[in-house]
Protein backbone atom coordinates (compact mmCIF):
# COMPACT_ATOMS: atom_id res chain seq x y z
CA UNK A 1 0.00 0.00 0.00
CA UNK A 2 1.42 3.33 -0.90
CA UNK A 3 0.34 6.79 -1.31
CA UNK A 4 1.75 10.15 -2.90
CA UNK A 5 2.49 13.12 -1.05
CA UNK A 6 3.22 16.65 -2.84
CA UNK A 7 5.03 19.30 -1.29
CA UNK A 8 4.30 23.03 -2.38
CA UNK A 9 5.65 26.39 -2.44
CA UNK A 10 9.07 27.03 0.37
CA UNK A 11 7.77 23.17 1.29
CA UNK A 12 9.49 21.89 -2.21
CA UNK A 13 11.74 23.56 -0.76
CA UNK A 14 12.54 22.43 2.99
CA UNK A 15 11.69 18.40 1.72
CA UNK A 16 14.07 18.92 -1.31
CA UNK A 17 11.48 17.63 -3.81
CA UNK A 18 7.98 18.18 -4.97
CA UNK A 19 6.68 14.73 -4.56
CA UNK A 20 7.86 11.70 -2.41
CA UNK A 21 5.83 8.19 -1.90
CA UNK A 22 5.31 6.97 1.21
CA UNK A 23 4.19 2.87 1.93
CA UNK A 24 2.07 1.58 4.71
CA UNK A 25 1.00 4.72 6.03
CA UNK A 26 -2.75 4.06 7.91
CA UNK A 27 -4.48 7.68 8.23
CA UNK A 28 -3.40 11.53 7.81
CA UNK A 29 -1.63 11.66 11.35
CA UNK A 30 0.17 9.01 10.68
CA UNK A 31 1.44 10.20 7.43
CA UNK A 32 2.10 13.67 9.15
CA UNK A 33 4.28 12.13 11.83
CA UNK A 34 6.22 9.96 9.44
CA UNK A 35 7.02 13.29 7.43
CA UNK A 36 7.89 15.44 10.14
CA UNK A 37 10.47 12.63 11.27
CA UNK A 38 11.99 12.90 8.25
CA UNK A 39 11.97 16.82 7.34
CA UNK A 40 11.64 17.92 11.51
CA UNK A 41 11.62 21.55 9.76
CA UNK A 42 8.38 20.98 8.29
CA UNK A 43 7.00 21.47 11.65
CA UNK A 44 7.50 25.17 11.42
CA UNK A 45 5.69 26.26 9.06
CA UNK A 46 1.96 27.07 8.30
CA UNK A 47 0.31 24.73 6.02
CA UNK A 48 -3.28 22.80 5.33
CA UNK A 49 -3.86 19.12 3.78
CA UNK A 50 -5.12 18.04 1.14
CA UNK A 51 -6.63 14.64 0.06
CA UNK A 52 -7.05 13.66 -3.27
CA UNK A 53 -7.55 17.81 -4.20
CA UNK A 54 -10.01 18.37 -0.90
CA UNK A 55 -8.73 20.31 2.08
CA UNK A 56 -9.23 18.38 5.14
CA UNK A 57 -9.17 19.36 8.17
CA UNK A 58 -9.36 16.30 10.38
CA UNK A 59 -7.53 12.94 10.07
CA UNK A 60 -8.54 10.79 7.66
CA UNK A 61 -8.06 6.73 6.35
CA UNK A 62 -5.27 6.68 4.04
CA UNK A 63 -5.89 3.83 1.06
CA UNK A 64 -4.02 2.94 -2.06
CA UNK A 65 -2.52 5.53 -4.64
CA UNK A 66 -4.36 8.59 -2.40
CA UNK A 67 -2.57 11.82 -3.55
CA UNK A 68 -2.12 13.94 -0.37
CA UNK A 69 -0.33 17.61 -0.66
CA UNK A 70 1.09 19.61 1.88
CA UNK A 71 0.24 23.58 0.77
CA UNK A 72 1.35 26.68 2.73
CA UNK A 73 -0.58 29.92 1.91
CA UNK A 74 -2.12 30.27 -1.43
CA UNK A 75 -0.04 32.99 -3.23
CA UNK A 76 -1.70 33.36 -6.42
CA UNK A 77 -2.50 36.54 -8.40
CA UNK B 1 -14.54 27.58 -18.93
CA UNK B 2 -13.34 24.99 -21.54
CA UNK B 3 -9.30 26.19 -21.85
CA UNK B 4 -6.30 25.76 -19.95
CA UNK B 5 -6.68 28.27 -16.95
CA UNK B 6 -2.59 27.82 -16.19
CA UNK B 7 -0.26 29.65 -18.93
CA UNK B 8 3.72 28.77 -18.99
CA UNK B 9 5.18 32.10 -18.48
CA UNK B 10 3.79 35.42 -18.89
CA UNK B 11 0.54 35.68 -20.52
CA UNK B 12 0.71 37.33 -23.84
CA UNK B 13 -1.18 40.39 -24.78
CA UNK B 14 -2.92 38.22 -27.66
CA UNK B 15 -4.52 35.89 -25.02
CA UNK B 16 -6.12 39.53 -23.91
CA UNK B 17 -7.31 40.33 -27.69
CA UNK B 18 -9.01 36.83 -28.16
CA UNK B 19 -10.88 37.40 -25.07
CA UNK B 20 -12.05 40.89 -26.16
CA UNK B 21 -12.68 39.69 -29.67
CA UNK B 22 -15.50 36.73 -27.82
CA UNK B 23 -17.05 40.19 -26.22
CA UNK B 24 -17.92 41.38 -29.33
CA UNK B 25 -20.42 38.37 -29.83
CA UNK B 26 -22.21 38.96 -26.69
CA UNK B 27 -24.06 41.94 -27.96
CA UNK B 28 -26.18 41.61 -24.07
CA UNK B 29 -23.51 42.57 -22.27
CA UNK B 30 -22.76 46.11 -22.03
CA UNK B 31 -19.79 46.37 -19.50
CA UNK B 32 -16.99 44.13 -19.33
CA UNK B 33 -14.32 44.71 -15.76
CA UNK B 34 -10.64 43.64 -16.59
CA UNK B 35 -7.82 43.14 -13.96
CA UNK B 36 -4.40 42.49 -15.13
CA UNK B 37 -1.94 41.52 -12.42
CA UNK B 38 1.82 42.58 -13.29
CA UNK B 39 5.08 41.53 -11.61
CA UNK B 40 6.44 44.47 -10.26
CA UNK B 41 10.10 45.14 -9.84
CA UNK B 42 9.55 46.08 -5.91
CA UNK B 43 12.57 46.72 -3.65
CA UNK B 44 12.56 44.71 -0.73
CA UNK B 45 15.36 44.81 1.92
CA UNK B 46 17.56 46.45 -0.43
CA UNK B 47 17.36 43.45 -3.11
CA UNK B 48 14.97 43.74 -6.61
CA UNK B 49 12.70 41.45 -8.02
CA UNK B 50 13.86 40.36 -11.17
CA UNK B 51 10.75 37.98 -11.56
CA UNK B 52 8.38 35.69 -9.84
CA UNK B 53 8.19 31.90 -10.38
CA UNK B 54 4.49 30.80 -9.85
CA UNK B 55 4.09 26.98 -9.19
CA UNK B 56 0.39 25.21 -8.83
CA UNK B 57 -1.56 22.01 -7.64
CA UNK B 58 -2.39 21.68 -11.56
CA UNK B 59 -4.66 18.35 -10.78
CA UNK B 60 -6.55 20.99 -7.81
CA UNK B 61 -6.30 24.22 -9.85
CA UNK B 62 -9.55 23.49 -12.35
CA UNK B 63 -11.84 22.43 -9.86
CA UNK B 64 -11.35 25.18 -7.92
CA UNK B 65 -11.02 27.56 -10.61
CA UNK B 66 -14.95 26.35 -11.22
CA UNK B 67 -16.07 26.67 -7.78
CA UNK B 68 -14.45 30.17 -8.03
CA UNK B 69 -16.67 30.98 -11.32
CA UNK B 70 -19.79 29.39 -9.88
CA UNK B 71 -19.82 31.33 -6.28
CA UNK B 72 -19.96 34.54 -8.73
CA UNK B 73 -22.26 33.46 -11.02
CA UNK B 74 -24.45 32.89 -7.77
CA UNK B 75 -23.94 35.82 -6.39
CA UNK B 76 -23.96 38.63 -9.54
CA UNK B 77 -27.34 37.78 -11.14
CA UNK B 78 -26.73 40.32 -13.82
CA UNK B 79 -22.87 38.58 -14.62
CA UNK B 80 -22.99 36.71 -18.23
CA UNK B 81 -19.08 35.33 -17.97
CA UNK B 82 -16.35 35.10 -15.63
CA UNK B 83 -12.78 34.56 -17.38
CA UNK B 84 -8.96 34.45 -15.78
CA UNK B 85 -5.88 32.87 -16.48
CA UNK B 86 -2.91 32.51 -14.85
CA UNK B 87 1.12 32.15 -14.82
CA UNK B 88 2.63 29.25 -13.78
CA UNK B 89 6.85 29.04 -14.42
CA UNK B 90 8.47 32.20 -14.27
CA UNK B 91 7.33 35.48 -14.91
CA UNK B 92 10.07 38.48 -15.38
CA UNK B 93 9.21 41.84 -13.80
CA UNK B 94 6.56 43.91 -16.64
CA UNK B 95 5.38 40.28 -17.30
CA UNK B 96 1.20 39.61 -16.95
CA UNK B 97 0.95 36.73 -14.60
CA UNK B 98 -2.81 37.42 -14.02
CA UNK B 99 -5.92 38.00 -16.70
CA UNK B 100 -9.73 38.16 -15.06
CA UNK B 101 -12.47 39.28 -17.12
CA UNK B 102 -16.13 39.52 -16.06
CA UNK B 103 -18.90 40.56 -18.52
CA UNK B 104 -22.02 42.25 -17.78
CA UNK B 105 -25.45 43.10 -18.79
CA UNK B 106 -24.39 46.94 -16.49
CA UNK B 107 -21.58 48.09 -15.50
CA UNK B 108 -21.87 47.87 -11.13
CA UNK B 109 -21.44 43.99 -11.41
CA UNK B 110 -18.83 43.63 -13.97
CA UNK B 111 -16.73 45.84 -11.71
CA UNK B 112 -18.23 44.44 -8.45
CA UNK B 113 -17.64 40.83 -9.48
CA UNK B 114 -14.01 41.05 -11.13
CA UNK B 115 -12.84 42.55 -8.17
CA UNK B 116 -14.80 39.86 -6.17
CA UNK B 117 -13.22 37.13 -8.90
CA UNK B 118 -9.79 38.26 -7.99
CA UNK B 119 -9.86 38.18 -4.26
CA UNK B 120 -11.15 34.65 -4.62
CA UNK B 121 -8.58 33.97 -6.87
CA UNK B 122 -5.88 34.64 -4.06
CA UNK B 123 -7.67 33.26 -1.11
CA UNK B 124 -8.78 30.02 -3.01
CA UNK B 125 -6.46 29.07 -6.43
CA UNK B 126 -3.86 26.75 -5.18
CA UNK B 127 -0.98 28.98 -6.51
CA UNK B 128 2.67 29.92 -4.78
CA UNK B 129 5.13 31.98 -5.85
CA UNK B 130 8.68 32.46 -5.37
CA UNK B 131 10.34 36.13 -5.60
CA UNK B 132 13.85 35.79 -7.91
CA UNK B 133 15.93 39.11 -6.59
CA UNK B 134 18.44 40.81 -9.32
CA UNK B 135 21.20 38.67 -7.63
CA UNK B 136 19.64 35.67 -7.92
CA UNK B 137 18.37 34.98 -4.26
CA UNK B 138 14.62 34.14 -3.99
CA UNK B 139 12.19 34.24 -1.27
CA UNK B 140 9.12 32.03 -1.11
CA UNK B 141 5.96 33.97 -0.67
CA UNK C 1 -3.49 62.34 -21.33
CA UNK C 2 -1.54 63.40 -24.93
CA UNK C 3 -3.66 61.66 -27.09
CA UNK C 4 -7.23 62.29 -28.26
CA UNK C 5 -9.72 60.75 -26.16
CA UNK C 6 -12.25 61.00 -28.82
CA UNK C 7 -12.55 58.15 -31.09
CA UNK C 8 -14.78 58.21 -34.16
CA UNK C 9 -16.94 55.26 -34.17
CA UNK C 10 -16.19 51.43 -32.18
CA UNK C 11 -13.34 51.76 -30.42
CA UNK C 12 -11.20 48.89 -31.57
CA UNK C 13 -9.23 46.11 -30.02
CA UNK C 14 -5.71 47.81 -31.04
CA UNK C 15 -6.28 50.75 -28.72
CA UNK C 16 -6.89 48.41 -26.01
CA UNK C 17 -3.60 46.83 -26.61
CA UNK C 18 -1.58 50.03 -27.02
CA UNK C 19 -2.66 50.46 -23.79
CA UNK C 20 -1.33 46.93 -22.54
CA UNK C 21 2.10 47.39 -24.70
CA UNK C 22 2.64 50.54 -22.69
CA UNK C 23 1.71 48.87 -19.29
CA UNK C 24 4.53 46.19 -19.98
CA UNK C 25 7.19 49.58 -19.60
CA UNK C 26 5.55 50.16 -16.38
CA UNK C 27 7.45 47.85 -14.25
CA UNK C 28 6.37 49.59 -11.01
CA UNK C 29 2.92 48.77 -11.74
CA UNK C 30 1.31 45.74 -10.29
CA UNK C 31 -2.32 45.62 -11.24
CA UNK C 32 -4.44 47.56 -13.76
CA UNK C 33 -8.18 47.94 -13.78
CA UNK C 34 -9.70 47.75 -17.15
CA UNK C 35 -13.29 48.92 -18.14
CA UNK C 36 -14.89 48.67 -21.51
CA UNK C 37 -18.31 49.59 -22.25
CA UNK C 38 -19.92 48.13 -25.17
CA UNK C 39 -23.36 48.90 -26.96
CA UNK C 40 -25.86 46.43 -25.35
CA UNK C 41 -28.51 44.97 -28.07
CA UNK C 42 -31.25 45.90 -25.75
CA UNK C 43 -35.03 45.73 -26.01
CA UNK C 44 -37.12 48.86 -24.82
CA UNK C 45 -40.71 48.42 -25.07
CA UNK C 46 -40.38 45.85 -28.46
CA UNK C 47 -37.97 47.66 -30.27
CA UNK C 48 -34.50 46.18 -30.26
CA UNK C 49 -30.93 48.67 -30.20
CA UNK C 50 -29.27 48.39 -32.76
CA UNK C 51 -26.60 51.12 -32.65
CA UNK C 52 -25.95 54.17 -30.53
CA UNK C 53 -25.16 57.64 -31.47
CA UNK C 54 -22.81 59.71 -29.27
CA UNK C 55 -22.01 63.41 -29.67
CA UNK C 56 -19.66 64.92 -27.04
CA UNK C 57 -18.95 68.72 -26.75
CA UNK C 58 -15.62 68.45 -27.91
CA UNK C 59 -14.67 72.16 -27.28
CA UNK C 60 -15.32 71.05 -23.33
CA UNK C 61 -14.11 67.39 -23.22
CA UNK C 62 -10.84 67.56 -22.93
CA UNK C 63 -10.77 69.69 -20.07
CA UNK C 64 -13.10 67.89 -18.25
CA UNK C 65 -11.25 65.03 -19.12
CA UNK C 66 -8.28 66.28 -17.04
CA UNK C 67 -10.55 67.25 -13.74
CA UNK C 68 -11.83 63.40 -13.82
CA UNK C 69 -7.80 62.51 -14.18
CA UNK C 70 -6.57 64.75 -11.96
CA UNK C 71 -9.67 64.61 -9.06
CA UNK C 72 -8.43 60.31 -9.18
CA UNK C 73 -4.65 60.86 -9.00
CA UNK C 74 -5.08 63.23 -5.82
CA UNK C 75 -8.03 60.66 -3.91
CA UNK C 76 -5.53 57.15 -5.02
CA UNK C 77 -2.10 58.04 -3.80
CA UNK C 78 -1.32 54.29 -5.46
CA UNK C 79 -2.71 55.27 -8.56
CA UNK C 80 0.21 55.48 -11.78
CA UNK C 81 -1.78 56.28 -14.43
CA UNK C 82 -5.48 56.93 -15.86
CA UNK C 83 -6.41 56.40 -19.56
CA UNK C 84 -9.48 56.77 -21.09
CA UNK C 85 -11.11 56.44 -24.85
CA UNK C 86 -14.71 57.47 -25.62
CA UNK C 87 -16.55 57.02 -28.53
CA UNK C 88 -18.65 59.57 -30.85
CA UNK C 89 -20.49 58.90 -33.87
CA UNK C 90 -22.05 55.30 -34.61
CA UNK C 91 -21.36 52.66 -32.80
CA UNK C 92 -23.52 49.30 -33.33
CA UNK C 93 -24.74 46.79 -30.87
CA UNK C 94 -21.49 44.85 -29.85
CA UNK C 95 -19.39 47.62 -30.55
CA UNK C 96 -16.82 49.31 -27.68
CA UNK C 97 -17.98 52.76 -26.92
CA UNK C 98 -15.60 53.37 -23.65
CA UNK C 99 -12.26 51.85 -22.12
CA UNK C 100 -11.08 53.29 -19.12
CA UNK C 101 -7.83 52.01 -17.78
CA UNK C 102 -6.05 52.50 -14.22
CA UNK C 103 -2.48 50.99 -13.36
CA UNK C 104 -1.65 51.49 -9.50
CA UNK C 105 1.01 49.56 -7.62
CA UNK C 106 -1.36 47.23 -6.07
CA UNK C 107 -4.95 46.01 -6.84
CA UNK C 108 -7.36 47.69 -4.40
CA UNK C 109 -6.58 50.98 -5.77
CA UNK C 110 -6.46 50.23 -9.43
CA UNK C 111 -9.72 48.60 -9.36
CA UNK C 112 -11.34 51.13 -6.85
CA UNK C 113 -10.13 53.89 -9.04
CA UNK C 114 -11.04 52.92 -12.24
CA UNK C 115 -14.75 52.35 -10.75
CA UNK C 116 -14.39 55.69 -9.44
CA UNK C 117 -13.45 57.22 -13.30
CA UNK C 118 -16.27 55.08 -14.90
CA UNK C 119 -18.87 56.73 -12.39
CA UNK C 120 -17.28 60.22 -13.00
CA UNK C 121 -16.77 59.72 -16.74
CA UNK C 122 -20.79 59.17 -16.99
CA UNK C 123 -21.68 62.37 -14.26
CA UNK C 124 -19.21 64.93 -15.91
CA UNK C 125 -18.06 63.83 -19.05
CA UNK C 126 -20.35 66.49 -21.70
CA UNK C 127 -21.20 63.52 -24.19
CA UNK C 128 -24.58 62.48 -25.35
CA UNK C 129 -26.09 59.27 -27.02
CA UNK C 130 -29.10 59.25 -29.30
CA UNK C 131 -30.53 55.07 -29.34
CA UNK C 132 -30.96 53.84 -32.91
CA UNK C 133 -33.26 51.40 -32.80
CA UNK C 134 -33.77 48.11 -35.66
CA UNK C 135 -36.57 50.15 -37.30
CA UNK C 136 -34.32 53.13 -37.18
CA UNK C 137 -36.70 54.98 -35.06
CA UNK C 138 -34.64 56.59 -32.71
CA UNK C 139 -34.59 58.26 -28.79
CA UNK C 140 -32.66 60.60 -27.01
CA UNK C 141 -30.88 59.68 -23.51
CA UNK D 1 -22.16 92.38 -31.30
CA UNK D 2 -22.75 88.16 -31.56
CA UNK D 3 -22.47 85.28 -29.99
CA UNK D 4 -22.37 81.30 -30.69
CA UNK D 5 -25.01 79.06 -29.63
CA UNK D 6 -24.42 75.33 -29.22
CA UNK D 7 -27.45 72.84 -28.60
CA UNK D 8 -26.76 69.31 -27.72
CA UNK D 9 -28.85 66.06 -27.35
CA UNK D 10 -32.13 66.05 -27.70
CA UNK D 11 -32.17 70.10 -27.63
CA UNK D 12 -30.19 69.75 -31.20
CA UNK D 13 -33.19 68.21 -32.65
CA UNK D 14 -35.84 70.25 -30.90
CA UNK D 15 -34.18 73.24 -32.25
CA UNK D 16 -32.99 71.27 -35.76
CA UNK D 17 -29.82 72.48 -35.63
CA UNK D 18 -26.71 72.11 -33.38
CA UNK D 19 -25.15 75.66 -33.58
CA UNK D 20 -26.91 78.89 -34.23
CA UNK D 21 -25.93 82.94 -33.75
CA UNK D 22 -27.73 85.42 -31.69
CA UNK D 23 -26.76 89.05 -32.51
CA UNK D 24 -27.02 91.95 -29.47
CA UNK D 25 -27.76 89.76 -26.34
CA UNK D 26 -26.93 90.90 -23.50
CA UNK D 27 -27.09 88.81 -21.15
CA UNK D 28 -27.89 84.55 -20.17
CA UNK D 29 -30.98 84.97 -19.09
CA UNK D 30 -31.75 87.60 -22.31
CA UNK D 31 -30.09 84.80 -24.64
CA UNK D 32 -32.56 82.34 -22.77
CA UNK D 33 -35.42 84.49 -23.12
CA UNK D 34 -34.38 84.73 -27.26
CA UNK D 35 -34.31 81.08 -27.44
CA UNK D 36 -37.43 80.32 -25.85
CA UNK D 37 -39.48 82.91 -28.07
CA UNK D 38 -37.88 81.07 -30.97
CA UNK D 39 -38.51 77.20 -29.42
CA UNK D 40 -40.82 77.19 -26.84
CA UNK D 41 -40.50 73.25 -26.35
CA UNK D 42 -36.96 73.80 -25.08
CA UNK D 43 -38.53 75.34 -21.92
CA UNK D 44 -39.96 71.66 -21.07
CA UNK D 45 -36.49 70.18 -20.96
CA UNK D 46 -34.12 69.93 -18.07
CA UNK D 47 -30.61 70.95 -19.57
CA UNK D 48 -27.53 73.37 -17.75
CA UNK D 49 -25.53 76.02 -19.43
CA UNK D 50 -21.99 76.77 -20.32
CA UNK D 51 -20.29 79.87 -21.43
CA UNK D 52 -17.21 79.43 -23.10
CA UNK D 53 -16.98 75.46 -21.45
CA UNK D 54 -17.51 76.49 -17.62
CA UNK D 55 -21.19 75.29 -16.31
CA UNK D 56 -22.86 78.23 -14.83
CA UNK D 57 -25.41 77.89 -12.89
CA UNK D 58 -26.60 82.36 -13.05
CA UNK D 59 -26.77 85.14 -15.05
CA UNK D 60 -23.83 86.28 -16.90
CA UNK D 61 -23.00 90.00 -19.36
CA UNK D 62 -22.45 88.42 -22.82
CA UNK D 63 -19.60 89.48 -25.09
CA UNK D 64 -18.62 89.40 -28.31
CA UNK D 65 -17.91 85.66 -29.74
CA UNK D 66 -18.67 84.18 -26.65
CA UNK D 67 -20.03 80.66 -27.24
CA UNK D 68 -22.71 79.17 -24.78
CA UNK D 69 -23.83 75.42 -24.92
CA UNK D 70 -27.69 74.18 -24.00
CA UNK D 71 -26.36 71.06 -22.28
CA UNK D 72 -29.18 67.87 -21.42
CA UNK D 73 -27.87 65.75 -18.61
CA UNK D 74 -24.64 63.83 -20.01
CA UNK D 75 -25.23 60.22 -20.94
CA UNK D 76 -21.76 58.90 -21.64
CA UNK D 77 -20.41 55.70 -21.03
Amino acid sequence: MQVKVLFFGVLSEVAGTDCRHYMEVKSINDLKSRIIDEFPEIAHYNYRISLNSEIISSDRLLNENDEIALMPPFAGG
Amino acid sequence: MGRNLLIHGPIPGSSILSLLDEMGMKSDSGGHSLFVGQVRADEIEGKVVSAIEYSAYEGMVQAEANKIIQSILAEFDDVRSVDFFHSTGIVKAGGISLLVLVSAGHRKQAIEACSKTVELIKERLPVWKKEIYEDNSHSWK
